[in-house]
């Protein structure tokens, strides 16, 4: 098996791991960090599906700027493991089988599915900026701009929830 | 056009009545005199071009006319509605009542929606004036009742209100047979009706009857109807007993049996054997009662078993006679209830426990109590023996296999109707006045003006029935 | 290699978002699973966009990276201002509306 | 398309007038100023449309067809009726006015997406931006502990739902390789392809939640109870009814090919919503939960139109918004007249201020499905709907049943304002300004019941 | 003048209506004098119509279309023949006679205006039940009787047991008339008419395909009606108790006219009887059985209107035997002299009670004889009559029912000999107790002992002398070659294989019976010479209470259904029929109660649930719709 195989299966335990560290480790510090982590691996996983613009803003906006926020909040908060409330281990049990059946479930109907898609091997153009540039702004252009009324109410909402206004 | 006088005339005076503060009252009486005029007029130029059927667009949408007809049993309720109303306003024409605007104004409103539910010739607009119908009812009796009245109406609308929505889905279900073009009106619901499969039929069939059943009542649907008429202020209870109930035997022989008559014909024996357990019934929970109006609230439920009967057996007699027991039998219980009412305010109670000896100390509501009751079981001479003769050699000449039966045990509910009737004379009209109220008094003018019409009606027709026989017949 | 295996990866790390929603209290960390979440379905459109050799997936992503970015400002600052109020980012005691 | 941008560029305006404008009062009357035309700009497009023709923007991101153009008409209307009823009580809730009223323009902008919108992208970004700026108004009440946490709420579960949503979108987009909603073909053999299946089962969950449907209706009852009371009768009326719009434009554009394979679990998430959101609301003592419950209910009858696919359930869907929203919003209105608001806080309405109880009896009387009212009509349209699928005929009568029992605790409120006794305080004097509008609320309800066509003009 | 028939039942109803409408304005004299006079005048008519009759006219009065519906024509017609001339004869005579010895009985009763007016309104209906020309008007009176016959007998409304009287006979009655309404209704069925002229025509001629059963059912059902009217086991009980109205009342209604209605309705629709031998001999054993059980009970009462009571109850069972031997009009000759007899009867005891002052029990009478010679005769004259000594009225019709009994069966005629004999007993027994032997009474009653006034002893004088002569009408063909009254009915009536025997033999019943007859007499008044009324123990305590029927009745018929009625009130309407209704609402609110729980306000619970919901509709959607 080569290389590309190898990286696959080298990245997918890696992203699961951190994913379940994120979940189970006590300490929310300890959680950010994994799913930076997570993200990092995430990132691979696009520069193997040659989704080199991905891989960069994900590393840039996700493990960046969003999870600094994350982490930023939390150590305003200064929450660490012994502030963490933690639900009785039925309760995480139920909420494991649940979320596993789910899976299953999930997993059982698609594997009715016979996709025969493949993830060649060969480089293709499409996760250049130049190709992505030329859709956003020819195809979904609309979607651009509409989002910005997106960030303008999220804009709204930080100063209307961020700012103390006590009358 | 005059039809829709005959709605129109109550829902503006209706509305006007709201709006008049002390003048409600006889505003209502002026009304409730000019819809009976006009309702005169219409049964007596029934099936003339004078009255002929109209209709307007309306919903196009979803196929509904504003579509009205008076046909000769249509006329006749009316006619009854515009009697019954009168005499019902002239009850409480000497009392006070709080906040009189609201309560002649609902009155009005429901007479507004009778006259409406027997006018309709398109199945939405009969919906909608079967609730407007009920509506100003249902606040009338929680407004203006007795103590347990809030949770007893309640209950009575909700039960009435499930019988509704079923019938909703049941016009809807059938109007959807039907190509778009006024896919609601009666012919294209009878066609529609007719062209249904059996199986869908028997669905269609039940979620009608039921909604019916509920209104006339049937047994076993009955038990909103003693509560409800107990509590009910007594003047409502007229407005009940002697035309809400026939808006259930009315929507039965009109939108029920001609809509699906095969599904009737395979029905009518189970429904029959209903109606007649209904009859013994209830006759036997009557003679039990110890409320005056629980007992006349038994006696109906019985006497509408018989025509609800009668409806199901198929013959032309007994539906002849049905359609005449209908008027009659709304004029002897308004008769029944005025009484009833007039010794209750005299009383002040409804136990029989507490009654008796009227015959001698007001010997005039006696004699009214006595001959009404007499109509009550149907004597001779009376209005109630005609339809009740027809509703039973109509009843047993009916194809189905048990007519005998059913005619013999329907003929028990005549041996227990004099029984329980007769006990109710009894307790209230004769034996010593227990009531402990020494000066009862006489009937006033207004009541006396009341039960002379009523005892009119009931004495002509008991010994001239054939105008009303050929009225109810008219096209 | 067939696209399924990226179907399992991306579901799976759905699912343990979601369980991660489940299995704690920690309003942030809860906030965190469900980011978990979003970026499970990003690597399954990437994927996609790879198998049909189509960009929209690519520019889906984008924008799903958007929003996710607006939602986290909006979360971030609500969970904030609760925190303000009861010192806590414990969900459970948040429970003055109920029945 | 001109709403959109019109939409937008208010919004904008709306909010740098909350910057500069520090009277709030002048906000509203500037808010409902530029909300009227808002409601011009609509009824230009609407005029200037062709009969029956639908029109592509951006290769068919977004198509406009006269009947979205219609339903964004109407629901700019409802909001303008929305800001006139309870304007005064909205500049009450906290300091940033003009924001608020900015935030009402941009979830406008996310319900003309979602009544118009051709590409599972835009349908996702509408959806959002009708969410995040709910999220916003219900934690706006600062001094409210309640608000903080229906907005916490609201938000994560919301969050949770967007990450359902974007899986199913990935997974129709994995089995047909398209988002344009109208090219998708999901066959594969003789068999629906299950991705789709799987994916439209995500969707029917992600959408089940915006609309507040059993089981992801848990977040209604508390945000609605716990969001400052104008902004609960905005995410109740307008914002479910585009969640609606949104829902039924998917499932019938490009679902309806395959509609056996969903329609029988939507019928039962029907029945579920119906069923809980009806018995439910039947133990409340507040009035506002118990709107909040039977708002679920009312999801569980438009519901019924999202499961006939049928030209009737689009009419339907419309009617019945309209209906349930103007009726909705009279409650609320009414409802902010009072200090006190449970059951109790009616008792003995009807003597103290009539025309209140007597508009409240209309409102009730539409909620409740009486004839006479839109509501009748709305319900008639939607068992119309239903019926017109062969097979729904238990669902009908399901739902009837349960309309039953919503008359049940509807008629609580009648049967508080006009048979029990009691002395309900009021927050201010019902102005006559109040009552006149009450009044028109009530009118049109009473119009709509009885001429409905007026709301589904020809070729809509 | 025939033509003219409908005015006998107008006056009475004219005077009902004045009498009535002006119940609180009416003088007391002028009330009575009016309704007397009203009767005088049909009594006027009916006589004429009468002798037009004799002659051999006979008329249907069409007045107007009472019920009309399809097929289904019910004309309000009367119909004047034979038979009902004689009952028009008999009521408005007799009626008239009762009439004028109520203006004197009745004097001093506040409610004597209203008395008359029942009294009138009787009268009208029962020339309706007469008159009618088919089976519905004949059933509009027949209820019209009934409703007098229950204003009577509560007439003294304050009295509990009195107005329990009333409502007891018109339920009784009802009863039959159940069984009245469903022989209409099968006559209707199978002959689609009422009228008596087209069924009998139907029935005569032969084309009717109707088989024998059908006739046995009519036939049995218009019994039963004729049952409750004419008081025959097992429906007799109301009539002893309906002594509680006015003396007069019970002569008029209880003794005279209303109960012979059955005998009436059934000679009327002879034609069907004869086509049913079983219903005849059904009639038969039925009236004869009443005969013997109501004389055996008069033998032990001591209350006066009682014994003449059950008399009359026994007399009708005689009347009725004699139409189960197809001798109708033996039955309508002995309602004729019947009507005489017993009226004059209840006239004397009413007499008697009037003179002591309300008293009824023979016990403290005695001896009156000496106070009251008129009221005595009389009396007198009527035990003789009903015991049927020889040559008055009572013995012709009586030893005609039982020469037909004999032809019969000998054993119904010894039955009904028996039976006889107990009457002669019973009524000597009460002649004896009360006018002879000395005065048992307190001393106030004995001093207020006195002769009735003329208007009472007026009428007794007349009934006296009716009572005597009436029997020859129907003298015997033994006495004369030709039965005047057979010949008069035969027109309207046809008896039904009626065989004759040799003289020899009638002789000799004859002679058996009075001779029997006489013997019980003397036996009586050897009973009654030393009287003494100790306590009653065996048979005879079972003859005082009424053979317990009254409390067999309760045992059997009321007490459950009150009971039964009652459990219905309690437990299936409001536990059973009403909680289930409430049960449905208590459902709901409970289910409200849990379902609200749900909604714990815990976000992680939300979530949870929500996941399980997802799961479940993943499992539903996937695997259970089928794709």
């Amino acid at each position: 098996m080569d290389i590309l195989q190898i990286l696959f299966w080298i990245l997918t335990v890696m992203a699961i791991g951190c994913a379940l560290g994120v979940v189970l480790s006590r300490n929310p510090v300890n959680s950010v960090i994994f799913l930076i982590l997570t993200f990092f691996a995430i990132s691979g996983h696009y520069l193997l599906l040659n989704a080199q613009f991905l891989a960069i803003v994900n590393i840039i906006v996700y493990a960046g700027a969003i999870m600094v926020l994350f982490l930023f909040v939390i150590m305003l908060m200064n929450l660490n493991a012994d502030t963490e409330p933690q639900k009785s281990w039925l309760v995480q049990l139920a909420g494991v089988v649940s979320g596993g059946t789910l899976f299953l479930v999930i997993i059982a109907a698609i594997s009715k599915a016979n996709l025969l898609g493949v993830i060649s091997p060969e480089v293709s153009s499409i996760g250049l900026i130049k190709v992505l540039g030329m859709v956003l702004f020819k195809e979904y252009v609309l979607p651009f701009e509409i989002s910005s009324v997106l960030f303008l109410s999220a804009m709204i909402g930080a100063i209307v929830i961020g700012k103390k206004d006590m009358e | 056009m005059i039809l829709v006088l005959l709605i129109l005339i109550p829902f503006l005076v209706a509305i006007v009545s709201f709006l008049a503060k002390g003048a409600a009252k006889n505003i209502a009486m002026f009304g409730s005199l000019i819809s009976l005029a006009i309702s005169v007029y219409v049964a007596s130029f029934c099936g003339t071009e004078q009255t002929a059927a109209i209709a307007f667009p309306w919903m196009p949408a979803i196929g509904a006319q504003f579509s009205l007809s008076a046909d000769g049993m249509a006329s006749m309720l009316c006619l009854l509605t515009g009697i019954i109303f009168p005499v019902v306003l002239l009850l409480t024409r000497n009392k006070e009542i709080e906040s009189p605007a609201s309560y002649y104004g609902l009155i009005l409103l429901s007479q507004a929606g009778l006259m409406g539910v027997f006018l309709a010739s398109d199945a939405l607009l009969f919906y909608f004036f079967w609730e407007l119908a009920l509506i100003p009812v249902y606040f009338l009796c929680s407004r203006w009742g007795g103590e347990r009245r809030i949770a007893v109406t309640f209950k009575f609308f909700v039960y009435t209100f499930v019988g509704s929505l079923m019938m909703l889905a049941a016009l809807i279900y059938l109007s959807m047979q039907t190509n778009g073009v006024n896919a609601m009106s009666w012919q294209n619901i009878i066609a529609a009706g007719k062209s249904l499969p059996l199986g869908q039929q028997h669905i269609v069939f039940w979620l009608l009857f039921v909604a019916f059943a509920i209104k006339m009542p049937i047994f076993p649907f009955h038990t909103w109807q003693p509560d409800a008429y107990e509590q009910a202020p007594t003047p409502i209870t007229i407005i009940l007993s002697a035309l809400m109930v026939k808006m259930g035997l009315y929507a039965v022989l009109r939108w029920l049996i001609p809509v699906l008559p095969e599904a009737t014909l395979y029905w009518s024996d189970t429904i029959m054997t209903l109606s007649i357990i209904g009859i013994v019934y209830a006759s036997l929970v009557a003679m039990v009662q110890t409320n005056v109006k629980r007992l006349v609230a038994y006696s109906s439920i019985a006497h509408m078993g018989l025509m609800c009967a009668a409806a199901f057996s198929g013959t032309e007699l007994a539906h002849h006679g049905l359609l005449v027991q209908m008027f009659n039998h709304g004029i002897n219980i308004a008769g029944m209830w005025v009484i009833v009412s007039m010794v209750e305010q005299r009383y002040g109670t409804q136990e029989f426990k507490k009654m008796g000896g009227l015959a001698s100390t007001a010997p005039g509501i006696a004699i009214a109590l006595v001959i009404i009751s007499f109509a009550n079981i149907a004597l001779p001479l009376t209005n109630g023996f005609v339809g009740e003769f027809m509703l039973f050699s109509g009843i047993f000449q009916g194809a189905s296999t048990y007519h005998i039966v059913f005619m013999s045990v329907a003929g028990i509910g005549i041996i227990l109707g004099a029984v329980y009737t007769l006990s109710m004379v009894q307790k209230v009209a004769y034996g010593e006045n227990n009531s402990g109220v020494l000066a009862v008094a006489k009937m006033s003018t207004a009541e006396m003006v009341a039960v002379i019409v009523l005892l009119a009606f009931i004495i002509a027709l008991g010994v001239f029935p054939q105008p009303l026989l050929d009225l109810v017949l008219l096209p | 290699m067939p696209i399924q295996y990226y179907l399992f990866l991306s579901l799976a790390l759905f699912c343990i978002g979601i369980m991660g929603a489940l299995m704690r209290r920690n309003a942030i960390i809860i906030f965190m699973s469900i980011e978990l979440m979003l970026n499970a379905v990003n690597l399954l459109l990437a994927a996609f966009s790879k198998m049909y050799n189509d960009s929209a997936a690519q520019i889906f992503v984008f924008f799903i990276m958007v929003v996710a970015a607006a939602e986290v400002a909006v979360g971030l600052a609500i969970i904030v201002m609760v925190y303000r109020k009861v010192h806590s980012v414990d969900v459970n005691i948040l429970n003055r509306l109920k029945h | 398309m001109k709403a959109i941008i019109a939409a937008t560029v208010l919004g904008i305006i709306m909010m740098y007038a909350g910057f500069v404008v520090k009277e709030k009062k002048t906000i509203l009357s500037i808010a409902t100023l530029l909300f009227v035309v808002l409601l011009g700009v609509n009824i230009w497009e609407l005029t200037s449309s062709k009969l029956g023709v639908t029109e592509p923007w951006f290769n068919f991101q977004l198509v406009v067809s006269p009947f979205s153009i219609w339903f964004n008409t109407l629901m700019t209307a409802a909001t303008l009726l929305y800001v006139l009823l309870m304007g005064n009580d909205i500049i009450k809730v906290g300091k940033h006015v003009g924001e608020y009223f900015a935030l009402f323009f941009f979830i406008l902008v996310g319900v003309f997406l979602l009544s118009s919108f051709n590409n599972m992208l835009l349908m996702f970004i509408g959806i959002e931006i009708l969410s995040i700026p709910q999220y916003i108004l219900a934690g706006s009440d600062k001094r409210n502990l309640k608000s903080s946490e229906a907005s916490l709420k609201y938000f994560l579960m919301g969050a949770f739902s967007t990450g359902i949503l974007l899986m199913g979108i990935t997974l129709i987009y994995g089995a047909t390789g398209e988002f344009n909603i109208s090219k998708f073909s999901f066959m594969q053999m003789e068999h629906v392809n299950p991705l789709v299946l799987t994916g439209v089962l995500f969707l029917i969950i992600s959408y089940a939640f915006k609309v507040s449907a059993a089981p992801m209706h848990f977040w209604t009852p508390d945000v609605y109870d716990g969001s400052p009371t104008p902004f609960t009768a905005f995410m109740a009326t307008v914002a479910k009814a585009a969640a609606f719009v949104g829902f039924i434009r998917l499932f019938h554009t490009s679902f309806a090919s395959i509609s056996g394979s969903w329609s029988m679990v939507l019928a039962i998430i029907t029945a579920a919503t119906l069923f809980v959101g009806n018995i439910t609301a039947v133990f409340q003592q507040s009035v506002k939960r118990m709107l909040a419950y039977s708002s679920i209910a009312q999801a569980g009858f438009m519901l019924l139109a999202v499961v006939s696919v049928s030209a009737l359930a689009w009419q339907g869907l419309i009617v019945y918004s309209v209906a349930y929203t103007i009726a909705t919003l009279g409650m609320f209105a009414v409802l902010l007249k009072l200090k006190d608001f449970t059951f109790d806080g009616f008792n003995g309405l009807a003597k103290k201020e009539p025309l209140l109880a007597f508009v409240t009896t209309i409102f009730i009387f539409s909620l409740a499905g009486i004839p006479l009212t839109a509501g009748f009509m709305a319900k008639y349209m939607m068992l119309q709907a239903a019926m017109s699928q062969g097979n729904l005929m238990w669902l009908v009568i399901f739902a009837l049943l349960m309309a039953a029992i919503s008359a049940y605790y509807y008629f609580r409120v009648i049967i508080a304002m006009y048979f029990k006794t009691g002395d309900p305080e009021l927050n201010s004097e019902v102005s006559g300004m109040d009552k006149f509008l009450l009044v028109l609320t009530a009118i049109l309800i009473i119009i709509i019941g009885v001429a409905p066509q007026l709301l589904l003009p020809a070729g809509i | 003048m025939i033509q003219l028939a409908y005015l006998i039942p107008l006056f009475p109803l004219i005077g009902f209506l004045i009498n009535g409408l002006g119940w609180k304005s009416m003088p007391k004299q002028a009330a009575g004098f009016l309704a007397s006079l009203m009767m005088l005048v049909s009594f006027g008519l009916s006589l004429a119509i009468f002798f037009e009759v004799k002659a051999g006219a006979s008329e249907t009065i069409h007045l107007f279309n009472f019920i009309q519906s399809g097929k289904l024509l019910i004309p309000f017609a009367f119909k004047i023949d034979a038979l009902s001339s004689l009952f028009l004869l008999i009521i408005t005579g007799v009626g008239f006679l009762i009439h004028v010895y109520s203006t004197s009985y009745m004097h001093d009763d506040e409610g004597v205006v209203k008395y008359f007016a029942y009294l009138n309104l009787f009268v009208f209906s029962m020339l309706l039940l007469v008159m009618g020309a088919n089976y519905l008007i004949m059933f509009i009176g027949w209820e019209g009787v009934g409703l007098c016959s229950y204003l009577l007998i509560g007439f003294w409304f304050k009295n509990r047991d009195y107005t329990n009287a009333a409502k007891k006979a018109f339920v009784m009655n009802r009863i039959g008339d159940l069984g009245f309404l469903v022989g209409m209704m099968l006559v209707l069925y199978h002959f689609g008419t009422l009228s008596y002229s087209d069924l009998f025509g139907q029935i005569g001629s032969n084309e009717s395909t109707v088989g024998n059963g059908v006739y046995t059912w009519i036939a049995i059902c218009f019994f039963i009606g004729a049952m409750g009217k004419s008081a025959q086991l097992p429906l007799y009980t109301w009539l002893p108790d309906a002594m509680a109205g006015p003396t007069p009342v019970s002569a008029l209604i209880h003794a005279a006219t209303m109960v012979t209605a059955g005998i009436y309705m059934i000679a009327r629709s002879s034609v069907i009887y004869n086509q049913s031998e079983f219903a005849l001999n059904v009639i038969a054993i039925v009236g004869l059985l009443t005969a013997i059980v109501a004389a055996s009970i008069a033998i032990k009462q001591y209350d006066i209107k009682k014994v003449l009571a059950y008399s009359t109850v026994s007399q009708l069972g005689f009347m009725f035997l004699a139409i189960g031997c197809g001798a109708y009009t033996t039955a309508v000759f002995h309602v004729m002299t019947h009507a005489f007899f017993k009226a004059l009867l209840f006239l004397g005891s009413g007499s008697v009670i009037h003179a002591m002052g309300g008293e009824q029990d023979i016990r403290s009478m005695g001896g009156l004889g000496k106070k009251m010679r008129i009221t005595q005769i009389t009396f007198l004259i009527g035990c003789v009559a009903i015991a049927g000594i020889p040559p008055f009225a009572g013995f012709f019709s009586k030893d005609e029912i039982l020469a037909a009994a004999f032809a019969h069966n000998p054993v119904l005629y010894f039955a009904a000999l028996a039976a006889a004999l107990m009457t002669a007993f019973y009524m000597f027994r009460l002649y004896f107790l009360t006018f002879s032997g000395k005065f048992r009474g307190t001393h106030e009653q004995e001093h207020h002992l006195h002769e009735s006034p003329a208007a009472m002893t007026f009428p007794l004088i007349v009934l006296a002398i009716l009572a005597t002569v009436a029997g020859f009408v129907g003298l015997p063909e033994v006495f004369s070659e030709h039965h005047a009254l057979n010949e008069f009915l035969s027109t309207a009536v046809n008896n039904f294989g009626v065989h004759h025997m040799e003289h020899s033999t009638e002789f000799m019943l004859m002679g058996l019976s009075v001779g029997l007859v006489s013997v019980m007499i003397v036996f009586a008044y050897l009973r009654t010479k030393t009287p003494n009324f100790q306590t009653n123990t065996g048979l005879a305590k079972v003859l005082e209470h009424k053979w317990y029927v009254d409390e067999l009745y309760d045992a059997i018929v009321v007490n459950p259904l009150v009971k039964f009625s009652g459990f219905l009130d309690r437990i299936i309407e409001r536990k059973g029929i009403d909680g289930g209704v409430n049960g449905v609402g208590k459902m709901v609110r409970w289910g409200a109660d849990r379902m609200r729980l749900l909604q714990n306000g815990q976000v992680g619970a939300y979530l949870f649930t929500m996941v399980i919901g997802i799961v479940l509709i993943f499992v539903i959607g996937l695997f259970c719709v089928n794709f």
